[in-house]
């Protein structure tokens, strides 16, 4: 059957593309949208190298179809810094060295944007509980959870 | 009269001899006068064996110079993070 | 300027914590890795692969898939020319060729669950995947082989009815599955353990765990019709890439073209091809580029995980803890094809200590399985983790602290090391202090938790290494690099450029070039890439720094005795200071047209001298007994790196390593079923430690200067996973009063241990 | 592949009872995607169900609570006057996965997945949750623990979904519990869950309760011998040794790469008793 037609706004630009039903929206944003920030680690939801904001709720989108996402606000790692701006986190990861290889980092820094939006001032547990779904292979995750809780309190600081 | 001890599988090659007393000063030689010795042993030397001088390992290296007094070991090349034999 | 000296060496930006270059493209999501590149045209592959075990390839019929619409191209092994079975050099790692074109896609025979038999490229993914459907396979099911001690039985299904045992006299005359037996010998065995008043012998099985690297292997490639080819991939060592692909496709070496993209994790496992080899192949059917990516599923199935391994470890030491004699025997599973890390494992086994009589054998056996390939201090966290948990034991029996132990047989400078040679300056007793020294070893545990000490040591490697320094026009410098940068190497190789030419860190613009720009790089393995890449770049500096004193002599018209090059400038010495003025790079790249050209050194070495590094782990964890669940506590790393030249990098791979290590120690395995095939190839099921399982990972870095480097650094990669194993061993047996010698030790095998003991009680 | 997303749920039943190849209701996702991904399933139909507001609807109904099919766990959890009614339902729905999954896992779909691990699943049956059903030929309300019949097996007819659960009203002293066992803090498939809802009487006495078991046999288990352990005492350790005896009575599971038969008989008791402790206490102070 043809292809569906979907309006969707990214980053908050307005986006149109056409895909296929089993298309995931992962395969919209790296193979039509040529948005390749968001990372392919499994394809099942077990890695969170995908993650994304969907409608301001953080999802795998390698778990979400192309077609469902029609008048829907996305929001990828490409959309984080404002301007010549990085995000505090994005500069924390930084500073800290909370990366090494760097390839789960788009959805780690993903998801915790997403944390630092519901909880500002989250425990040791919390962070690691919240980033579980965000397996980093590199560092050990202790680099990771440090510059997120550092971040939180130079944003609560403010 | 430089010490020469083989590790490892080597010796099979040597009839069993592990220790020579060699006359050498560097690591083409070493292989050289062996290989006189044992012909057999000729394509292992060339195929993954590393020179320990006094403590020192070198991975591949022909050119290392071997003092009179020295003590080296062959011994079977570490590849690392690569593949390992 | 400078703040401190090692080896004689300034440094004001190496040993600090600098913010990577390549960060800001690492976390903005702009960083291209493996699957990030496309070409026009481009064509999308696809790998079909073998439901069995082991069977012979009875014939291929790809007949309807080359009929579907949208499909370009369709390879099996009739488009790879055999290989003779020789070791050959494929730029310094050894391959069996033979071995590499039958892994790459299956000849005779399937060996392993996942084993390539044919490839397709289409115009898409789904196209692909129909073709992959079509392609007609007649297997002859073939009885198989998992366990390595199963497949050395005599009668055990045989994979190469061509492979005899090497090591063993007389030469068998019958074919095995035992590629290799090794041995090292030292001293006298037999009148060793006379010496001893306990001797302890454990027998010990480590499942075979996986790299883990969340990016899937990925390749693009294109050949033209005139035989030239380019390779996109993700790879620990594009220039090994250019030799294997040159290799199989009978290639020049110079008409091959490969650039590694950032590379989303390796640990070992990016050092050999799968995809390359294919997209090529295809690509040179299709005459278009064509792109692969493995799904998780493939890398699990398809790419090289660690041996699993039996290990048999007997220790013979004193009443008052001197060890006297040791004996190991390892069996390494290769997988389909020779080739375990059984040789490290053997030397590795007794390295930290020092005992007179040593004794150790080692078996490289193959069974259906995929070929291992290379993870992180190949070999030696197996043979490590059984001496370990020996030595804990015999700290036990003799009633002596651990530490005291480990310190009293430790190897130090001048001990001369299980396999041969005296060791140099070395910081084992240094890093066994460290970890004394913490607040960790004295604090207080409670009921069903313990705690455990290990030690582990690796070689480190150098090896061959190119690198360029260019200064340009305004003075900045570029720099080029060919090996992967997989961890923050263009962050320590910018540092020391920094620091040798005396211009600031950011001013200096580090890459990775592709195999055209630079001469031959071995891959970024054995913990080389930033002690070998730094000594090249002082190469590389050097050169710059000798040719801008010869400019301003000639521009004094002074004596090359009147001239210094000091603190990022040439400066006129005694009277010569009267007339002439410092001249910084920045001035010489101004002129450097009229004063003879641009300005640049190429660091071209083979670096030896690599320094091993040690480290002791500390870890408490807390046991269920009702359901035998393990949660680590705490955790405390000391390792030597020698001399840290970034000390975050250094601290991320001491934790990154004890992580890996403690999901080898609980949780990660291969698990098989009866009819071969793997059970938990995803990563819902093989269970790599998440956030919420670890705790932060405390550690210490000690700084044994290597005298063999100018800056005195020591390759810090590897060791950090040696210890681990052996450490939580240790911690369970401290919680529960049993000895675990079987990893992984997930909770059903705790908890029977404990029901047998009756401990399940809370 | 088609996919259709009507806006009520006579468009979908339509949609499926019309099916002439293989259809499948889409609501999270997370495991529709993953079996599609991997080959398992080839749908020719996709039904979305997310567009129809009475799937996406919490509601307060006769004293107790109507949670939609396609409601996702983390809507569940921030839903305080729900989670301070049903404790153990909401802490179950947010074990479904990760953070990133539980923003479109749902209780439906776990329920259709026809898992017996399934998360939700025992702490729904523990609770004494009706699922509602639409089809072809009307409406009708099954016991949850009716709807599943065993592996990707369930009880609907062709057309038939899940259109809502409904929690019953809340007796004063009552509350449940969820607890599941799996090798690592998160992420993982559970290898035994245990579901446990109680009330008790102002003495302290429990007087009524439902225990329900999953991933120990080939369905989801409601267990009324382990219920019929504990009702009528205060939970003391002879009660508490009732129950552990009754739930592995009840225990058929199978030895496969998550655990051992044994394990999984183990360690379901000691969790039956854990999470008869956790709703214990909690219907005391509630």
């Amino acid at each position: 059957m043809a292809k569906h037609h979907i309006q969707a706004q990214v980053n908050g630009d307005e986006v149109e593309f056409l895909c296929e039903t089993e298309e995931t929206l992962l395969d919209v944003l790296r193979d039509t949208l040529n948005m390749t920030g968001s990372k392919e680690g499994c394809s099942s939801g077990d890695c969170g190298a995908c993650s994304v904001m969907l409608d301001g709720r953080l999802v795998c989108s390698c778990l979400v179809l192309g077609c469902e996402v029609g008048g829907r606000r996305i929001e990828t790692i490409e959309g984080m810094a404002q301007g010549e701006k990085l995000h505090p986190l994005q500069q924390r990861f930084l500073e800290h060295a909370a990366l090494q290889c760097g390839i789960c980092t788009p959805g780690v820094l993903v998801a915790s944007k997403a944390l630092l939006e519901r909880n500002s001032n989250p425990t040791e547990t919390e962070v690691r509980y919240w980033l579980a779904g965000n397996l980093c292979r590199c560092t050990g995750y202790d680099k990771i959870v440090t510059a997120v809780m550092d971040t939180a309190a130079a944003m609560r600081k403010g | 009269m430089a010490r020469v001890v083989l590790v490892g599988n080597l010796a099979q090659l040597t009839g069993g001899v592990t220790e020579f007393e060699l006359s050498v000063t560097s690591v083409k030689q070493l292989f050289e006068q062996l290989t006189e010795l044992y012909p057999a042993i000729g394509r292992h030397l060339d195929d993954g064996i590393a020179v320990a001088i006094d403590g020192q390992i070198y991975q591949d290296s022909l050119l290392e110079p071997i003092r009179p007094d020295s003590e080296v070991f062959l011994l079977p090349q570490i590849a690392g993070g690569s593949t390992s034999r | 300027m400078a703040e401190t000296t090692t080896n004689g060496h300034a440094q004001s930006v190496v040993g600090t914590r600098t913010v990577r270059p390549d960060g800001v493209d690492k976390v903005t999501g702009r960083a291209r890795f493996g699957a990030d590149f496309n070409l026009p045209g481009q064509l999308i592959g696809r790998v079909l692969r073998s439901p069995h075990p082991h069977a012979r390839i009875v014939s291929i019929d790809t007949s309807k898939a080359e009929a579907l619409p949208g499909v370009k191209a369709v390879i099996t092994r009739a488009d790879f020319a055999d290989q003779p079975s020789e070791f050959i050099p494929a730029g310094e790692m050894m391959m069996n060729y033979k071995d590499v074109v039958r892994n790459v896609m299956a000849r005779e025979k399937a060996l392993y669950e996942g084993h390539a038999v044919a490839a397709v490229a289409a115009t898409s993914a789904a196209v692909a995947r129909r073709a992959c459907k079509l392609i007609d396979v007649q297997y002859e099911v073939l009885p198989h082989v998992i366990d390595a001690v199963e497949a050395m039985q005599p009668g055990a299904p045989l994979l190469h009815d061509d492979l005899f045992t090497v090591g063993v006299e007389p030469r068998p005359d019958k074919p095995s599955n035992v590629a290799k037996k090794i041995e090292i010998k030292q001293g006298d065995i037999e009148a060793g353990f006379q010496k001893a008043d306990l001797v302890i012998e454990r027998e010990f099985k480590t499942a075979p765990v996986h790299q883990g690297y969340i990016e899937p292997h990925a390749a693009l490639a294109t050949v033209s019709e005139d035989g030239t080819a380019e390779v996109w991939c993700s790879t620990q060592g594009h220039f090994i890439v250019r030799a294997h692909c040159a290799r199989l496709l009978g290639l020049d070496i110079g008409k091959v073209r490969v650039t590694a993209s950032e590379i989303g994790g390796g640990f070992g496992g990016k050092t050999v091809v799968y995809l390359e080899p294919l997209a090529l192949a295809l690509s040179k059917k299709a005459k278009r580029p064509v792109k692969m990516v493995m799904s998780r599923e493939e890398v699990f199935k398809a790419s090289g995980p660690t041996s699993g391994a039996t290990v048999r470890v007997k220790m013979g030491a004193t009443k008052d803890g001197k060890f006297v004699a040791a004996t190991a025997e390892l069996k390494y599973q290769a997988g389909a094809f020779q080739g375990s890390p059984v040789q490290p494992g053997v030397m590795c086994a007794f390295a930290p200590y020092d005992i007179e009589h040593v004794y150790v054998v080692g078996y490289d056996v193959v069974s259906n399985r995929p070929k291992v390939a290379a993870y992180r201090a190949p070999g030696a966290p197996i043979s490590e983790y059984a001496v370990e948990s020996v030595v804990d034991e015999i700290a036990k029996k003799l009633d002596i602290d651990p530490i005291d132990l480990r310190m009293q047989n430790a190897a130090r400078e001048g001990t001369k090391a299980a396999y041969g040679p005296k060791f140099g300056p070395i910081g084992l007793e240094e890093t066994l202090n460290a970890v004394k020294k913490t607040e960790h070893w004295n604090a207080p545990l409670r009921k069903w938790q313990g705690r455990g000490v290990a030690s582990g040591f690796w070689f480190n490697i150098g090896g061959e290494t190119c690198v360029s320094l260019t200064v340009n026009e305004d003075g900045t410098v570029s720099l080029v690099a060919g090996t992967p940068d997989i961890g923050g190497l263009r962050a320590s190789l910018a540092a020391v450029a920094a620091d040798e030419l005396g211009v600031p860190f950011d001013k200096v613009r580090p890459i990775i070039g592709d195999t055209g720009s630079l001469g031959f790089n071995f891959l970024t393995g054995g913990s080389r890439s930033a002690f070998s890449g730094s000594m090249a770049i002082v190469e590389a500096a050097k050169q710059i720094k000798a040719d801008l004193c010869a400019r301003a002599c000639k521009m004094w018209e002074a004596k090359p005795e009147q001239v210094e090059f000091s603190d990022g400038a040439v400066r006129p010495l005694g009277a010569l200071a009267e007339k002439a003025k410092p001249m910084t790079i920045a001035d010489f790249a101004r002129v450097a047209g009229k004063t003879g050209g641009p300005i640049g050194g190429v660091g071209r070495i083979n670096a030896q001298g690599a320094g091993p590094s040690f480290g002791t782990h500390l870890v408490d964890l807390e046991v269920d007994p009702e359901t035998g669940r393990a949660t680590i506590l705490r955790y405390t790393v000391a390792q030597d790196a020698g001399r840290a030249l970034h000390p975050a990098y250094v601290e991320g791979q001491y934790q990154g390593g004890a992580v890996q290590g403690i999901g080898w120690a609980l949780n990660e395995e291969y698990i098989y079923g009866a009819d071969g095939k793997l059970q938990n190839a995803g990563f819902l099921d093989y269970r790599m430690p998440v956030a919420s399982d670890v705790p932060m990972i405390d550690t210490v870095l000690v700084e044994v200067a290597n005298p063999k480097h100018p800056y005195g650094v020591r390759g810090v990669g590897e060791t950090p996973i040696v210890p681990p194993l052996g450490a939580i061993a240790n911690a369970m047996e401290n919680a529960t009063g049993i000895r675990f010698t079987e990893l992984p030790m997930s909770p059903p095998k705790v908890l029977k241990a404990l029901k047998e003991k009756g401990l399940n009680k809370a | 592949m088609r996919y259709e997303a009507p806006g009520t749920v006579e468009g979908a039943v339509a949609l499926l009872a019309g099916a002439t190849g293989e259809a499948r209701v889409l609501a999270g996702g997370t495991d529709l995607l993953v079996q599609m991904r991997a080959d398992i399933v080839d749908p020719g139909l996709i039904v979305d169900i997310k567009k129809i507001p009475e799937t996406r609807a919490i509601t307060e109904e006769k004293g107790g609570w109507r949670i939609g099919a396609a409601v996702t766990g983390a809507e569940l959890k921030e839903h305080p006057k729900l989670k301070k009614a049903w404790p153990g339902v909401v802490e179950a729905a947010n074990l479904i996965g990760s953070t990133q999954v539980q923003g479109r896992a749902t209780m439906g779909g776990n329920l259709c997945n026809g898992s017996p691990a399934a998360d939700s699943v025992p702490a729904l049956i523990a609770a004494g949750a009706l699922a509602t059903l639409a089809g072809p030929k009307g409406r009708r309300d099954l016991p949850v623990e009716d709807v599943m019949l065993g592996p990707r097996r369930l009880a609907l007819e062709k057309g038939e979904i899940v259109v809502s659960f409904l929690l019953p009203p809340r007796p004063p002293r009552s509350s449940d519990a969820y607890l599941r066992f799996i090798p690592r803090t998160e992420m993982d498939i559970a290898v035994v869950g245990a579901g446990v809802n109680l009330t008790v009487d102002g003495s302290g006495i429990v007087t009524a309760a439902r225990v329900s078991l999953g991933a120990v046999a080939p369905r989801v288990l409601l267990v009324p011998e382990a219920a019929q352990a504990i009702i009528g005492s205060r939970l003391d350790k002879p009660a508490q040794e009732r129950l552990e005896a009754a739930a592995r009575a009840a225990c058929r599971p199978i030895d496969d790469k998550r655990g051992t038969t044994e394990f999984r008989i183990d360690v379901a008791a000691v969790l039956t008793r854990r999470a008869a402790l956790i709703a214990l206490d909690r219907a005391r102070t509630s």
